[in-house]
């Protein structure tokens, strides 16, 4: 990492962090990297504040409440582009798929198991639920069923609260939902939705989907220990991917979920090393293909490590 | 005078008390219902909710059952997150409450007693009121961060209304000979207070202090749910991210017999101080 | 004490015996003109009945005296004082005696209240009221509340709030309508014996013109639309009145025709100014 | 002369408000605190009149149709468990039961039983905003003066006019406090129901301004919200100055 | 009719003329015994007035009689059958008149409630109405709200609601208290048209032994603690009526001055039963 100009010295950059993750299976990482002690081995004591939403998570940033935080690297760039002022210091999670047929991946579009819909290009006209419309998952469902040759403008997205999502399919208020992890295999494994297509963008295998993110005020003053969070969190990460008795464990003491709820549970794998411009273009040019953002933004003005 | 002031309280109160017993046809007349019928009722709308469960018209996921969901409850009731919790949140919902008494009713009544002050305030507190709280989470958040202190203020902001409205209506309430009788005889404005506007406006603020204690704890739930402070808001959070069901509802149901005795206390408090009141007294209706 | 409404200013005022000066009082209810242009002295220490139709302005005049209500036009003044708020030495009766009390106060805690000022002797104040309330004679239902009593108790509850208030001067809007001829008569000769011991002035509303010639040093007929003063009438039938032998004389027979003539032709009789109008019954 | 002295009162503190803030913003750098004068210009250009169309009829109905029905309800139950006292303290354990129970478990249950069209939404909101109608229902119906129920049942006035005439004008000031509380809430659960089902509304239009970090439009979007409250309960006002108008001459 | 309330059960019942019958009437409020055996006839046509102490119970007679409250012990029976609550054909004017005037109604209105039930159309209801205030002498108030009238006026607004519902029964609580004396004698003189003229059957509590002994077939007096009937006088001074001349004859002096002394002593005088008492004044 390149060193800010005047950076402070080490012994006066923040060492407790107040990090801020989301209770789900995505905020995995970072509980990793507390329950296995990367952290404390980099000097870094971190308390993981429960964030629902990048909405709360930003004010807070912005405040000083928070240090750092994790959310969806599409609200990020949507935050950065209104002019907000933070970046990414770690990558979090990575899209674990192409978005190949019946793949598993950390959310999924679901239908009612004896549903006529069975491909990506059945979606189109029908009403499909997702958590917010114009993030993240809603992009990508669009990214695959034009690449699939359907016409995703004529899909009806609707917004459905994420406990909802597999009532509304079984009840058939809607066609198709997309819960995520650990509900969407678990409700599969009860025969009440089948598996249409992941919510993964074609060919972005491996390319962030939630980012660390922090202000850049707090970035130019603790260089070491941003440096170091990602260090922390990388090398955990190298130790949860694929390991699923490792995350199924910290998912239950942590995230309170409970054994049945793992047992056939997808676990997304999270970045191991930091992300490149190149990665960051491929979902810019997505959400401004999808309207998510008007103006492309330059990678490097996302990145914290190459101010 | 201040060696009085306790004491013709207790007064009143024991007028309150004997009056409730020997008061004759007037409030002995009143029949009060027993827990039985109370039962019954509780006992009707578990069964409905039992059989809808059951029944083919709800998938029992979606709606878990009341037996399923108090074996949830029972769960919580043994670990000491549940309690921590419920502990939090009443303390937080308890000043959040306080505040909006301490601010809403007097300015209610103040608003409320002169026509310049109604007229004055017409407008901002038309459009303030409106406003939902929920949106302005993010700048509470920014000033306040996910503290107890942000919680309150969106306690205050979402719950002072009721105390405000009921008040200002209550203010406009008082029985004008009555004012004049106090005006005539020059009484002091403490006992003004005390003996004209604390009686005259108890039914209205009383009930304005049953919808704002009620909305308080709803909003105080809220804000932890949403805003992430701790609390039962964010243990029932973190029961829907777990898809636990059973848990959330045990939550949900926590909160609702919260209000439930929050309320039974008020509407005694209710009684109580306004056994006077031909509401109490009950004379003979029909 | 403030002088500067006399024409004379300057000039001592002598010790006048003028206590309420009316002047020129006019009173609108919107567009409805109640009180023409009424202008009458209530004397210090005197009794004034003021009789006339129901719905002449006697209750809307009473309010001007004490202050509760703004004259549309005219002025009242209280030792040369123009009357804005009720007087700190004034008491009144309502008319609308049942609404005057409080529900949530016993009838013993009703009459106490106003003493609560100015004595801030519990004890002294209950003992007070309890002479007050024995006067009117509810000596028995000082605990009860005034929703549990019949209309004439309540009625004397409101009397007793006046007499224990001690005033220098009690306006009161017919305050014996509700009770029995014999506890009548008892009051009427409690607020004679207030008026001539303790020189209490008062100013009655009534109906009952018998009451009215008994009780005033002078009574006030109010007729007329808009109502204005129709006639003042001096009664001259001495201090000491008995409810037998004061009603019996000639004089009283004559005086009670008078109003009752002046009030039924909401005008002065052609006889007025004597007092040689015949006697009925 | 009395309307200008009166719209004069009315409009004073507002404008100082408003002066203050434009004035007390107009340098501000805060993010989330952008001035008032641009906050103006986008409501303005987003607004006027398309934004009106697009966004605040939608939510506009469904507020009025909420409301109106919990009026309907609060009224009618209100009188009705007014009126039989032994009823009402049965079940009111199960109504308060019902009053504090948190809108993230109804909100399922309502989803479940409604879907997510406009049907759940207008269901939520009236059942929400019922109950400060309904308290005070109660309350009014239950403070009618004994001695003009004595009359009544004296003259043998029918049960259906003693409640149009006696019962209901009785508790009108109390409804009318009641109504003007459930408008903040019809409000309040207006905005969060909006997050469900097809997007639209103004309280979506709010909230995903705020999750796209778009706080100018989400700052328009609280004006316009306080802009039709006020318009809300301007139209209130003037049904409430015709039916109180004996209350408020009376205690003037 | 109901006839099993009798003791002769199985006789057919003459064409009697006992309308209420009151027997052994008591009533507590709590421990507080307040009418103790009252036994009385009202018979179908008469005038009966109610005189007593304030607060002897004579309201709550009246509300016994119409059966607003339940008698603690003893009946009340109209024609026969017992009464339980307000007979249709009754009307009542209260003593708390103010309170009993919906304030949110106009005087029309408030006169035109009670009506709504037996007379369908609205022209009709308004004609009954204005009626029965023209009689009271309120034409020219109709639209007025009670709040904005006088004590006097509103007692007339209550007194015209209850003769625009035509009633066959009405039961008056110290229905003129509040009206001035011309007023008064008008509508004393309405009432015994409405009993003269249209067989109305009138029960009336006054204060006034003047007005009870005037407009009474019959005085009862209530006394005593707690309250019996002290006596029970025929007046005999026929249908026909005068303000002037039947208050100038000598049976009228007797009755009042008997009534009087009754009340005075709660008790029948030594020579209770003649009139022979000796005129006051
Ligand atoms: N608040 C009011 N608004 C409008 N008119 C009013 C109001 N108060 C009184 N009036 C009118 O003023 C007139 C006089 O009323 P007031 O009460 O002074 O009469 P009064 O002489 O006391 O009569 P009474 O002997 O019947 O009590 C009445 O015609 C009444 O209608
Ligand atoms: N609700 C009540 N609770 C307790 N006591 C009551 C109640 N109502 C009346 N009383 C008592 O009953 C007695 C008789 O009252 P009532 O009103 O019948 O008297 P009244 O003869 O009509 O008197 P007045 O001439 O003063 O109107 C009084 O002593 C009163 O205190
Ligand atoms: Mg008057
Ligand atoms: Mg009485």
């Amino acid at each position: 990492a390149s060193a800010a100009p005047a950076a402070p010295a080490a012994a006066d950059q923040a060492k407790d962090l107040k990090v801020g993750a989301t209770p789900t299976l995505s905020g995995l990482g970072l509980r990793v990297a507390i329950s296995e002690g990367n952290f404390s081995s980099d000097g870094l004591n971190v308390t993981p504040v429960v964030n629902k939403s990048a909405n709360d998570a930003v004010p807070q940033l912005l405040s000083g409440e928070l240090q750092i935080a994790q959310m969806d690297t599409i609200t990020f760039m949507q935050a950065r582009s209104q002019g907000l002022p933070v970046r990414i210091i770690a990558v979090n999670g990575e899209q674990s798929t192409n978005g190949e047929d019946g793949a598993m991946s950390a959310a999924g579009v679901v239908a009612k198991a004896d549903s006529a819909i069975s491909s990506p290009t059945d979606l189109v006209g029908k009403k499909v639920g997702v958590p917010a419309i114009k993030t993240q998952t809603w992009m990508n469902i669009r990214a695959f069923v034009d690449a699939a040759g359907g016409d995703s403008s004529k899909i009806e997205f609707v917004e459905v609260p994420s406990a909802q999502t597999i009532d509304l399919v079984v009840q058939g208020t809607v066609d198709a939902s997309t819960p995520a992890e650990p509900l969407m295999s678990s409700s599969i494994a009860a025969g009440k939705v089948k598996l249409i297509h992941n919510t993964d963008a074609p060919g972005n295998k491996g390319v962030p989907s939630s980012v660390y993110v922090a202000t850049e005020e707090f970035i130019a003053k603790n260089p070491d220990t941003v440096t170091n969070f990602a260090d922390s969190v990388y090398a955990a990460a190298k130790v949860v991917n694929g390991n699923r008795e490792l995350a199924a464990k910290v998912a239950q003491s942590e995230l309170k979920y409970t054994p049945e709820q793992l047992k056939n549970a997808f676990f997304q794998t999270f970045g191991v090393a930091a992300t490149t411009p190149a990665q960051i273009d491929q979902i810019s040019n997505l959400a401004v293909k999808y309207g998510i953002l008007t103006d492309k933004p330059k990678a490097e003005d996302l990145l914290a490590d190459s101010k | 005078m201040s060696e009085m002031t306790p004491k013709s309280n207790t007064a009143v109160l024991a007028g309150a008390r004997t009056k409730a017993r020997k008061g004759g046809s007037a409030v002995a007349g009143r029949r009060r219902v027993g827990i039985g019928p109370k039962l019954i009722a509780i006992a009707g709308v578990l069964l409905l909710w039992q059989l809808l469960s059951v029944s083919p018209l709800v998938d029992s996921d979606s709606l878990p059952a009341p037996v399923t969901v108090f074996a949830a409850l029972l769960g919580l009731w043994g670990t000491g997150a549940y309690w921590a919790a419920l502990g939090t949140t009443l303390q937080v919902w308890a000043i959040g409450l306080a505040l909006c008494a301490v601010i809403g009713v007097p300015a209610g009544l103040l608003i409320g007693v002169s026509m310049r002050a109604t007229q004055s305030t017409r407008w901002v507190i038309d459009f303030f009121r409106t406003i939902p709280t929920i949106a302005l989470l993010p700048l509470v958040l920014l000033l306040f961060g996910a503290t107890s202190r942000m919680e309150i203020t969106m306690i205050v902001l979402a719950a002072i209304w009721p105390l405000l409205i009921q008040s200002m209506y209550a203010a406009k309430q008082v029985e004008p000979l009555l004012k004049w009788v106090f005006r005539v005889f020059r009484i002091s404005t403490m006992d003004r207070l005390r003996f004209l506007w604390a009686p005259s406006v108890t039914l209205l603020v009383s009930t304005g202090m049953r919808l704002a204690a009620t909305m308080a704890l709803l909003m105080t739930i809220a804000a932890e749910y949403i805003g992430g402070a701790p609390g039962l808001g964010l243990e029932l959070s973190h029961m829907e991210q777990a898809f636990k069901r059973p848990e959330v509802f045990a939550y949900a149901i926590t909160a609702g017999m919260i209000g439930l005795l929050i309320n039974a206390a008020l509407v005694l408090f209710q009684r109580r101080v306004l056994w006077w009141h031909p509401i109490i007294r009950g004379e003979r209706s029909e | 004490m403030n002088n500067s409404q006399t024409p004379l200013a300057g000039r001592v005022p002598a010790q006048t015996d003028e206590l309420l000066v009316v002047e020129n009082l006019g009173k609108s209810y919107g567009d409805h003109q109640v009180l023409g242009d009424i202008s009458v002295t209530v004397r210090s220490g005197e009794f004034m009945c003021i009789v006339g139709p129901s719905g002449a302005g006697k209750t809307t005049l009473l309010q001007c005296l004490s202050g509760l209500i703004n004259p549309t036009s005219g002025t009242v003044s209280l030792r040369g004082k123009v009357v804005t708020e009720p007087p700190a030495e004034m008491a009144i009766v309502f008319q609308d005696y049942s609404r005057s009390l409080m529900p949530w106060l016993s009838v013993l805690d009703n009459v106490m209240l106003p003493l609560r000022s100015a004595t801030k002797d519990k004890a002294e104040r209950k003992k007070k009221a309890m002479e007050a309330l024995i006067e009117v004679g509810l000596k028995d239902h000082v605990e009860k509340y005034p929703w549990q009593l019949s209309g004439g108790m309540q009625q004397r509850v409101a009397i007793a709030r006046a007499l224990a208030y001690a005033p220098a001067i009690v306006l009161m809007d017919e305050p014996f309508a509700s009770v029995d001829a014999q506890t009548r008569g008892d009051l009427e000769d409690l607020t004679l014996k207030l008026k001539n011991h303790l020189g209490i002035t008062i100013v009655l509303v009534t109906h009952d013109i018998d009451e009215a010639v008994y009780l005033a040093d002078r009574v006030l007929v109010l007729g007329n639309k808009p109502t204005q003063v129709v006639d003042l009438i001096e009664t001259h039938l001495g201090t000491e009145r008995d409810q037998i032998s004061t009603k019996a004389t000639r004089e009283f027979a004559q005086l009670r025709t008078r109003v009752y003539q002046e009030i039924r032709h909401g005008d002065i009789p052609s006889s007025a100014g004597s007092v040689a109008a015949p006697a009925a019954s | 002369m009395k309307r200008l002295t009166s719209l004069a009162w009315e409009i004073w503190l507002p404008l100082v408000l408003i002066i203050l803030w434009l004035v007390l913003s107009a340098g501000s750098k805060s993010f989330y605190f952008p001035p008032l004068a641009k906050i103006l210009e986008t409501v303005n250009q987003l607004w006027f009149f398309d934004g009106i169309v697009e966004n605040m009829l939608p939510s506009l109905l469904r507020i009025l149709t909420g409301f109106g029905l919990a009026l309907l309800v609060g009224v009618i139950g209100g009188v009705l468990l007014g009126l039989l006292p032994r009823f009402e303290e049965a079940i009111r354990p199960l109504l308060e039961f019902l009053r504090s129970t948190p809108g993230v478990a109804l909100l399922p249950i309502a989803i479940i039983f409604l879907g997510i069209g406009d049907g759940m939404k207008v269901f939520m909101i009236a059942l929400a905003s019922m109950w400060p109608i309904l308290l005070n229902t109660i309350d009014g119906v239950r403070s009618v003066e004994p001695v003009l129920l004595r009359m009544a049942s004296s003259y043998r006035i029918p049960l259906k006019d003693k409640v149009r005439f006696i019962y209901i004008p009785n508790a009108a000031p109390q409804i009318f406090a009641g109504a003007r509380v459930a408008l903040a809430i019809a409000a309040v659960v207006m905005v969060v129901t909006e997050m469900v089902g097809s997007p639209g509304g103004i309280g979506y239009f709010i909230l995903d301004s705020q999750r796209t970090f778009k706080v100018l439009n989400m700052w328009s979007g609280i004006v316009m919200l306080g802009v039709l409250g006020y318009l809300l309960n301007f139209g209130f006002r003037l049904v409430e100055a015709r039916v109180l108008d004996w209350h408020n001459k009376k205690n003037a």
